[in-house]
C-alpha cells in the first residue's frame, strides 16, 4: 500500500507539472505574436503611467497659468501646455485613470452581466432563453453611442454614469456571443456525459460550460477595451463624459478644440494616446484570438 | 414558408422589439436616478418650478399610466412639443432628416465602394502585401477616435490647404469631409467582414464542385463565392445604415452638420427633454425598419432563410 | 486494354505551419479503359488527395511537387489553367462525398446541373435547363422537371447525391472519379446509388476511380483494388486477389477487421495511423506490423510484382509466392 | 449471455419532436419513436439497428434517462425512470445507467486533462476519497480500457479518436454502471481502429458484468457483438429476436433488405436475396405512410399492407416481427 501510494503520488506530481507546462505554452504562443506582445507592453506602460500619477506628476495637472497657455512642446513641458496653461503630460498621466479605469471597469461589468445572461439563456433554453434574448435584441436595437448618450443624459454626467452607460451598451453583445457558444457546447457529448454522471446543472454550467466560453469572452473583452476607450472619450469630447476640469483624454480634446488651429498639439496629443491605447487592445485581441482559438490551433493537427 | 410569411413573422418580431425599445427609452427617462424634471428645470430652479414641470410632463401620474399615454402618443405620430423651439418634435426631426439621410447614404456608398473590392481582394490573396496593408488600414479605422480624426481633417483640408469648408451644409463641398470621415470609420468593419465571409465562402465544398465542372474563375467567384458570402456583409451594411440614419452624432457635431445627431446633442444640452426622447425613439424606429429590410434581403439571397423555422 | 490514365511518381504535399504533410508520396499506377479501380484506405492514407490531384483540384496549402499524370498520353501537370478547365468536368469529372455541402445552397439544382453543361458549351445556364432535366432523369430522379426548381435543402441525401452524379456525367466524361460518393448515405440508399453509378459508367463507356474507406464495398464493385496507407500504395491487385489472398499485412489486417466473426474478439491492427509530417523510416506500416523485422524499419519496400499483383513489403520476393 | 432476469422494460414508449412552422401553420411532429415496447435482460448485449431517421438514437437517449418520453414508461428494476425526479433524487440509480456516444471529438471536455475528466466522475461516485485514491482508481480504469498512465496527463486533442472513445468508456465505468448504452461508438473511427474499441467493450462487459445496448447501423458489427437484435424503421421496432436466428432467416422484408445491401453483412455471407435489393428512400418521419410504414419500399407489399399497420407479434419462437406477409413470402 505504501508503495502504491508513492506510485500515485508520482502520478499526481506529474499531473501538476504538466499543467504548469501547458500554461506556459499558452503564454509562449502569445509571445510569438510580436504585435500582440508589443501591444501588451504598451498597455502595461500606459497602466503604469496612470498608476504613477497617484504619487507623482511633473506638474499639478489642475494648476492653471494663463501666462504659459497653449505653449508647444518644450523641454520644461515635454507635451506642451493646454488652453489654460496646464502641463499636458501631467494631465495625460492623471487622465489615464479615467480613460483606462472607466473602460476597464465597464468592460468587466458588461462581460460579467453578459456572460451570466448568455449562459443562462443558452444552457436552459426555452422561456428563459426567449425572455433574455428578447431583452438583448431590444438593447441591440439602439446604436451603441446613442444608448450611451441617452443614459448619460438621463442619469447626469459623471464617472459612474459613464461606467453604467458603457456596461449597459456592451452587455447584450456578450450575452449574444456567449449564448451562441453555449448552444454549441450544450450539444456536445461531454455535457451529456456530465449529466449522466449526475452533476447538477449549476456544476455543469460552472465546470464544463463556462470554461469553454472563456476564450471567446476574453478576446471580445480585449476588443471591447479598445471600443470603450473610444466611446468614453467620444462622450468626453461631446461634453457628456467626465466633466472638466478632470483631464479625461476625450474631455481634454473637447476643451482644446476651439484653439485647434492656433495650438494643434492640445488636440493632437491626447488623440494620439487614445488611438494608441485603442489600437493596442485591438492588436492584443487579435493575438489572443490566435492563441486561444481552438480552430486556428486545430489547423496544426491536420493530416 | 413563403417569403411573405417570413417577412410577416419578422415584422411581428420587429414590432415586439420596438415596443420593448419604447419601454427602455421610457424607463431610462423615468426610473434611473436622474430626475428629468430637475434636469429640465436646471440647477437653480425652485422646488415649485420642478413640480410644475413635473405636472406639465405628466410625471405625477402612476408609472404604467404614463407608459400607456406615452405609447398612445407615439402611435399617433405625436412625439410632443419641443421646449426650445415650441414646435412639434416631429417637425423638427423631419426638417433635419434630409441632411442625415444625405450624409448616411454618401458615407455608406463611399465605404461600400472602397471596402467591398478591398475585402474581396484580400480574401482571395490573403498573403499579398496589399492585403496586409488593407488589414492594417481597417485596424486603424477601428482604433481611431472619429472626433479627433474629423478635427485633423478639418485642420489639413480646411485650415491649411483651404480646399474644403470646415463646417455647415449647403454645397456638395460641405458633404465631402463629413462623409469621408464617416466612411473611413465604416470601412474598417466592412472590409474585415467582407474579407472573412468571402474567405469562408471560398473554402466551402460547393466551390470545389463548381471548379470541377470546368466553370471559369469569374463565374465561380460571382455565383459560388460572392453570392453565398453576401449575408454577413448585408447584415453589417444594414446595421451601419440603421445607425447612421439615427444621425452620426459625433461627425455631425464636429462638422456642425445640421442632421438629427447634432439636433440630439443640442436637445440634451438645452434639456429639451421631449425633443431628445422623440429623437431617440425615431432613431430606434429607423434602426428596426432597416433591420427588417435586411431580413427581406436575406430572404431574397438565401432560399433557406425563407423556409427556416423560427422559434 | 488501353491505358486511360498513367500516374507516375506523383507527390502531393501540404505545406502547413508545423511541417510538410506528404499526403501522396511517390505513387504510380495505371487505369485501364472501362475498368473500375477501387482505392481503399483510411483517413490520412492520401486517397482523396490523389483523386483531387488527378482532377486538378489541389488548392493551397496543397501542392503537386513531382511526378506526372498522363491522361490519354498527355501530361496534365504541364497544362495551363485554361487548358485544364477544358478537361475538368468534360473529360474528367468528380463525384464528391458529402451531398449536403457540395451543392450550392442558394441555387436550384436544375441551375447547378445546367451550369455544368454551360461550362463547356457557352451561353447561359438558362439555355440548358431542358438538358438539365434530361440529366436528372438519367440519374433516375422521379419527377425531374419539378425537382429541377428545388433548392438542395429541399431534397433528401440520396437525391442530392444523384444530383451531384448528374453534374459529373453532364458532359459524358471519360474518367469519373468518385470520392467516397456514398459514405454519407444509409446502406440501403447507398446500394441503389452505387448500382446507378456503375450502370452510368457502362452506358457512357467511361472508366472509374472509386475512392472509399469501405473495403467490403469495393470487393463487390471494383475490378482492381489499390490499397493505400500513409500516402503510399501498399498493394494493388484484382478484387479477387485482394478478397481471397491479400498479401500485405495491412491489407490483411484491414480485411480481418471488417470480416466480422460471431462472438469472437475482433482482429485489430494495433496502434494508430502515423503522422505524415514525420512518417516512420523504412516501411510506414512497420510500427503496427506484427511481422516487421530489422529491414522493415530501415529500408522502404518498393512495389514489386508478387503472385499476380503489386505489393510493397519486404516479406515477399519479386515474382515469388511465399506469403 | 443474457439471463432471464429482465432489467429494463420499455412500455409503449413514444417521443414526438415538434416542428414549428410559419405563423399559424399546423403543428407537425417528427415521430422519432412511435410506440416501442422492449424488454432487456440482465447481461445481454442487444443491438438496436436502423438507418438515419429510424429513431434508434432517440430511443437510446430515452433508455439512458436523458430524454423523457411523451408517452409510455421506462422501467429499470421496477423503478419508472421518468416518474417524478427519481433520476436526480436517487444518485445511485443515475449511476447505474451510463452511455457513450458517436463523436470522439466532442465526447471529452477539451479544456480538461484526461485525469481531471476521470477524477470528476470518480469523486462523484465515491465520496471522500484522498487524491491518491482517486489517482489509483483513474489509473485502474485506464488500464481496463487498454490505455496507460501516460494518457492521464494528456488533453483530448492529443489523443486519437480510438483513444478518446476508450477514455469515454472509462469515464462511464467509473460510475460502476449496470447498463451501458453505446450509440454508434465506432462509426466515426477508422476501420483498423474500430476493432480495438470494440474489443475493449467486450472485455469490460465481462469484467463489470454489464448489460449493453449497442446502437448501430452496421449489420457486421451487430453480428459480431450482439445476443439480441431489434431492427428499427421509422420509429418502430419491426423485427426482434436472437441475432443468430435473425441473420440466418430474417423475417421482416426491411431486415432482408438491410442484410442484402450491406457489404459487411455479405462478407459474413449468411443471407442475401436479390429480390430484396434496396430501392427508394425512407419516407419522412413527419409523415409516415398509412398502413405498414415500409410499404413504400417493400417488394412484397400487398393490399392489406397499405391499409393496416401490422403489430409486432411473435411469428416464431422468440421471433417478433411487424409484417403481414413475413411468413407468406421469403
Amino acid at each position: 500500500m505504501e508503495l502504491a501510494n508513492t506510485r500515485y503520488n508520482n502520478v499526481l506530481s506529474q499531473i501538476k507539472q504538466e499543467k504548469t507546462k501547458r500554461r506556459r505554452e499558452l503564454l509562449e504562443t502569445l509571445r510569438k505574436n510580436k504585435w500582440a506582445l508589443a501591444s501588451l507592453y504598451i498597455i502595461i506602460a500606459l497602466c503604469a503611467m496612470s498608476l504613477v500619477s497617484f504619487i507623482y506628476t511633473p506638474y499639478n495637472p489642475f494648476q492653471f497659468n494663463l501666462a504659459i497657455a497653449r505653449q508647444p512642446p518644450s523641454l520644461s513641458h515635454p507635451l506642451g501646455t493646454d488652453e489654460l496653461g496646464r502641463d499636458i503630460l501631467s494631465r495625460i498621466m492623471y487622465g489615464g485613470r479615467y480613460t483606462l479605469g472607466i473602460s476597464f471597469i465597464s468592460v468587466t461589468l458588461g462581460a460579467l452581466i453578459g456572460v451570466a445572461l448568455g449562459i443562462l439563456a443558452g444552457y436552459n433554453g426555452g422561456k428563459v432563453d426567449t425572455v433574455i434574448m428578447r431583452i438583448v435584441d431590444i438593447m441591440l436595437a439602439f446604436p451603441t453611442i446613442l444608448l450611451a448618450i441617452a443614459l448619460v443624459a438621463a442619469v447626469g454626467q459623471g464617472v459612474k454614469s459613464l461606467i453604467l452607460a458603457i456596461s449597459i451598451t456592451t452587455f447584450p453583445v456578450y450575452a449574444r456571443l456567449v449564448r451562441g457558444t453555449v448552444l454549441q457546447i450544450v450539444n456536445e457529448d461531454y455535457i451529456t456525459a456530465a449529466k449522466l454522471i449526475g452533476l447538477s446543472s449549476y456544476k455543469i454550467m460552472v465546470k464544463h460550460v463556462l470554461p469553454n466560453t472563456m476564450s471567446v469572452v476574453i478576446v471580445q473583452m480585449s476588443y471591447y477595451m479598445g471600443l470603450s476607450i473610444l466611446l468614453a472619450s467620444a462622450l468626453g469630447f461631446l461634453g457628456l463624459g467626465v466633466p472638466p476640469p478632470k483631464p479625461e483624454w476625450g474631455t481634454m480634446i473637447g476643451g482644446g478644440r476651439i484653439y485647434f488651429f492656433s495650438a494643434p498639439h492640445i488636440v493632437v496629443i491626447p488623440g494620439i494616446f487614445i488611438f494608441i491605447t485603442s489600437l493596442a487592445f485591438n492588436l492584443l485581441g487579435d493575438g489572443l484570438r490566435e492563441a486561444l482559438d481552438p480552430k486556428l490551433r486545430g489547423l496544426l493537427r491536420r493530416g | 414558408m413563403s417569403l411573405g410569411k417570413f417577412i410577416a413573422k419578422r415584422a411581428f418580431q420587429a414590432f415586439v422589439t420596438l415596443i420593448g425599445a419604447l419601454l427602455v427609452v421610457f424607463l431610462i427617462m423615468r426610473i434611473l436616478p436622474g430626475d428629468p424634471a430637475r434636469l429640465i428645470a436646471g440647477p437653480e430652479a425652485s422646488w415649485e418650478d420642478i413640480e410644475n414641470i413635473r405636472k406639465m410632463l405628466g410625471l405625477d401620474k402612476p408609472l404604467y399610466i404614463q407608459f400607456i399615454e406615452y405609447v398612445k402618443c407615439v402611435f399617433k405620430g405625436d412625439f410632443g412639443k419641443s421646449i426650445k423651439y415650441g414646435t412639434p418634435v416631429i417637425n423638427e426631426i423631419l426638417a433635419r432628416l434630409p441632411y442625415t439621410v444625405l450624409l448616411a447614404v454618401a458615407a455608406e456608398a463611399i465605404a461600400v465602394a472602397l471596402a467591398l473590392p478591398l475585402g474581396v481582394y484580400s480574401a482571395l490573396k490573403p498573403n499579398s502585401t496589399l492585403s496586409r496593408f488593407i488589414s492594417a488600414i481597417s485596424l486603424f479605422g477601428a482604433s481611431l477616435p472619429i472626433f479627433w480624426l474629423a478635427l485633423i481633417f478639418i485642420y489639413i483640408f480646411s485650415a491649411k490647404l483651404k480646399w474644403l469648408p470646415s463646417f455647415g451644409a449647403g454645397s456638395w463641398k460641405h458633404l465631402i469631409l463629413p462623409s469621408f470621415t464617416l466612411a473611413l470609420l465604416l470601412m474598417g468593419n466592412l472590409t474585415r467582414i467582407t474579407r472573412s465571409s468571402v474567405m469562408e465562402a471560398a473554402s466551402m465544398n460547393h466551390v470545389t464542385t463548381a471548379v470541377a465542372k470546368g466553370l471559369d474563375n469569374g463565374k465561380v467567384l460571382r455565383r459560388h463565392v460572392l453570392r453565398v458570402s453576401m449575408i454577413p456583409i448585408v447584415t453589417i451594411m444594414g446595421l451601419q445604415i440603421g445607425s447612421l440614419l439615427g444621425g452620426a452624432v459625433i461627425t455631425e457635431t464636429v462638422f456642425a452638420w445640421p442632421g438629427i445627431g447634432s439636433l440630439l446633442i443640442d436637445s440634451i444640452f438645452y434639456r429639451d427633454y421631449p425633443l431628445a426622447q422623440g429623437i431617440i425613439l425615431f432613431i430606434v424606429l429607423a434602426f428596426v425598419i432597416v433591420n427588417l429590410a435586411v431580413d427581406f434581403i436575406y430572404g431574397l439571397i438565401d432560399p433557406r432563410v425563407r423556409s427556416r423555422t423560427w422559434s | 486494354m488501353s491505358i486511360v490514365l498513367d500516374v507516375r511518381n506523383l507527390k502531393v504535399y501540404y505545406e502547413l505551419g508545423n511541417g510538410v504533410v506528404k499526403a501522396v508520396d511517390n505513387v504510380s499506377f495505371q487505369l485501364y479503359k472501362g475498368e473500375v479501380l477501387g482505392i481503399a484506405g483510411e483517413s490520412g492514407s492520401g486517397k482523396s488527395t490523389l483523386g483531387q490531384a488527378i482532377a486538378g483540384l489541389i488548392r493551397p496549402p496543397g501542392r503537386i511537387v513531382g511526378g506526372q499524370i498522363l491522361f490519354k498520353g498527355k501530361n496534365l501537370l504541364e497544362l495551363s489553367e485554361s487548358e485544364w478547365r477544358k478537361i475538368r468536368g468534360k473529360e474528367i469529372s468528380v463525384i464528391f462525398q458529402d451531398p449536403n455541402s457540395y451543392l450550392n445552397p442558394v441555387y436550384t439544382v436544375g441551375f447547378q446541373v445546367a451550369e455544368a453543361v454551360e461550362a463547356h458549351n457557352g451561353g447561359s445556364p438558362k439555355h440548358y435547363i431542358h438538358k438539365a432535366i434530361e440529366l436528372l432523369k438519367m440519374v433516375r430522379i422521379a419527377d425531374a422537371p419539378r425537382r429541377a426548381v428545388n433548392y438542395p435543402f429541399q431534397l433528401s441525401g440520396g437525391m442530392k447525391q444523384r444530383v451531384l452524379t448528374s453534374i459529373a456525367i453532364a458532359n459524358k466524361p471519360e474518367l469519373i472519379i468518385a470520392d467516397e460518393p456514398t459514405s454519407a448515405l444509409d446502406v440501403t440508399v447507398q446500394a441503389e446509388v452505387v448500382e446507378l453509378l456503375l450502370e452510368l459508367k457502362k452506358e457512357l463507356g467511361s472508366s472509374m476511380i472509386f475512392i472509399t474507406h469501405d473495403l467490403p464495398l469495393l470487393l463487390e464493385i471494383a475490378d482492381r483494388i489499390m490499397v493505400m496507407y500513409a500516402g503510399k500504395i501498399v498493394e494493388l491487385g484484382s478484387s479477387h486477389h485482394i478478397r481471397n489472398n491479400p498479401l500485405h499485412p495491412y491489407t490483411r489486417g484491414l480485411l480481418e477487421s471488417v470480416r466480422y466473426e460471431r462472438k469472437a474478439k475482433l482482429k485489430s491492427i494495433p496502434g494508430s495511423i502515423p503522422s505524415l509530417i514525420s512518417p516512420p523510416p523504412g516501411c510506414r506500416f512497420a510500427p503496427r506490423c506484427p511481422f516487421a523485422y530489422e529491414k522493415c524499419r530501415k529500408i522502404e519496400p518498393p512495389l514489386k510484382q508478387v503472385d499476380g499483383r503489386l505489393v510493397a513489403c519486404h516479406l515477399f520476393n519479386e515474382g515469388g509466392n511465399d506469403g | 449471455m443474457g439471463s432471464d432476469e429482465s432489467i429494463l422494460i420499455l412500455e409503449r414508449v413514444k417521443k414526438y419532436f415538434p416542428l414549428s412552422l410559419g405563423l399559424r401553420g399546423k403543428k407537425l411532429y417528427v415521430r422519432a419513436v412511435d410506440d416501442v415496447s422492449l424488454t432487456i435482460r440482465k447481461g445481454e448485449t442487444i443491438a438496436l439497428v436502423g438507418e438515419s431517421g429510424s429513431g434508434k438514437t432517440t430511443l437510446g437517449r430515452i433508455i439512458a434517462g436523458l430524454l423523457p418520453p411523451d408517452e409510455g414508461r421506462v422501467i429499470y428494476r421496477g423503478i419508472d425512470l421518468y416518474n417524478g425526479n427519481v433520476l436526480s433524487k436517487n444518485k445511485e440509480l443515475r449511476f447505474k445507467i451510463q452511455a457513450i456516444f458517436q463523436n470522439p471529438d466532442t465526447s471529452l471536455n477539451p479544456r480538461m486533462m484526461i485525469y481531471d475528466t476521470l477524477a470528476e466522475a470518480i469523486r462523484v461516485r465515491n465520496n471522500g476519497l484522498t487524491e491518491e485514491e482517486v489517482a489509483e482508481k483513474a489509473a485502474v480504469l485506464l488500464e481496463n480500457v487498454g490505455l496507460n498512465l501516460d494518457h492521464l496527463t494528456k488533453y483530448p486533442h492529443e489523443l486519437s479518436g480510438g483513444e478518446k472513445q476508450r477514455v469515454a468508456i472509462a469515464r462511464a465505468l467509473a460510475m460502476n454502471p449496470e447498463v451501458l448504452i453505446a450509440d454508434e461508438i465506432v462509426s466515426a473511427l477508422d476501420v483498423s481502429v474500430r476493432a480495438q474499441v470494440l474489443n475493449v467493450l467486450i472485455d469490460v462487459k465481462d469484467k463489470y458484468d454489464l448489460t449493453i445496448v449497442f446502437i448501430t447501423h452496421d449489420m457486421g458489427l451487430v453480428w459480431s457483438i450482439s445476443d439480441k437484435i431489434a431492427v428499427m424503421y421509422l420509429g418502430r421496432i419491426v423485427e426482434y429476436g436472437d441475432t443468430e436466428s435473425v441473420f440466418r432467416r430474417p423475417l421482416h422484408p426491411y431486415t432482408r433488405m438491410l442484410l442484402t445491401s450491406s457489404p459487411t453483412a455479405s462478407l459474413i455471407g449468411y443471407y442475401r436475396n436479390d429480390k430484396y435489393k434496396a430501392r427508394g428512400e425512407p419516407p419522412s418521419p413527419v409523415n409516415p405512410p398509412k398502413g405498414c410504414r415500409f410499404n413504400t419500399r417493400c417488394p412484397i407489399a400487398r393490399d392489406k399492407c397499405f391499409e393496416e399497420d401490422p403489430p409486432l407479434s411473435e411469428l416464431a419462437k422468440n421471433r417478433w416481427v411487424a409484417c403481414h406477409r413475413a411468413l407468406e413470402e421469403e
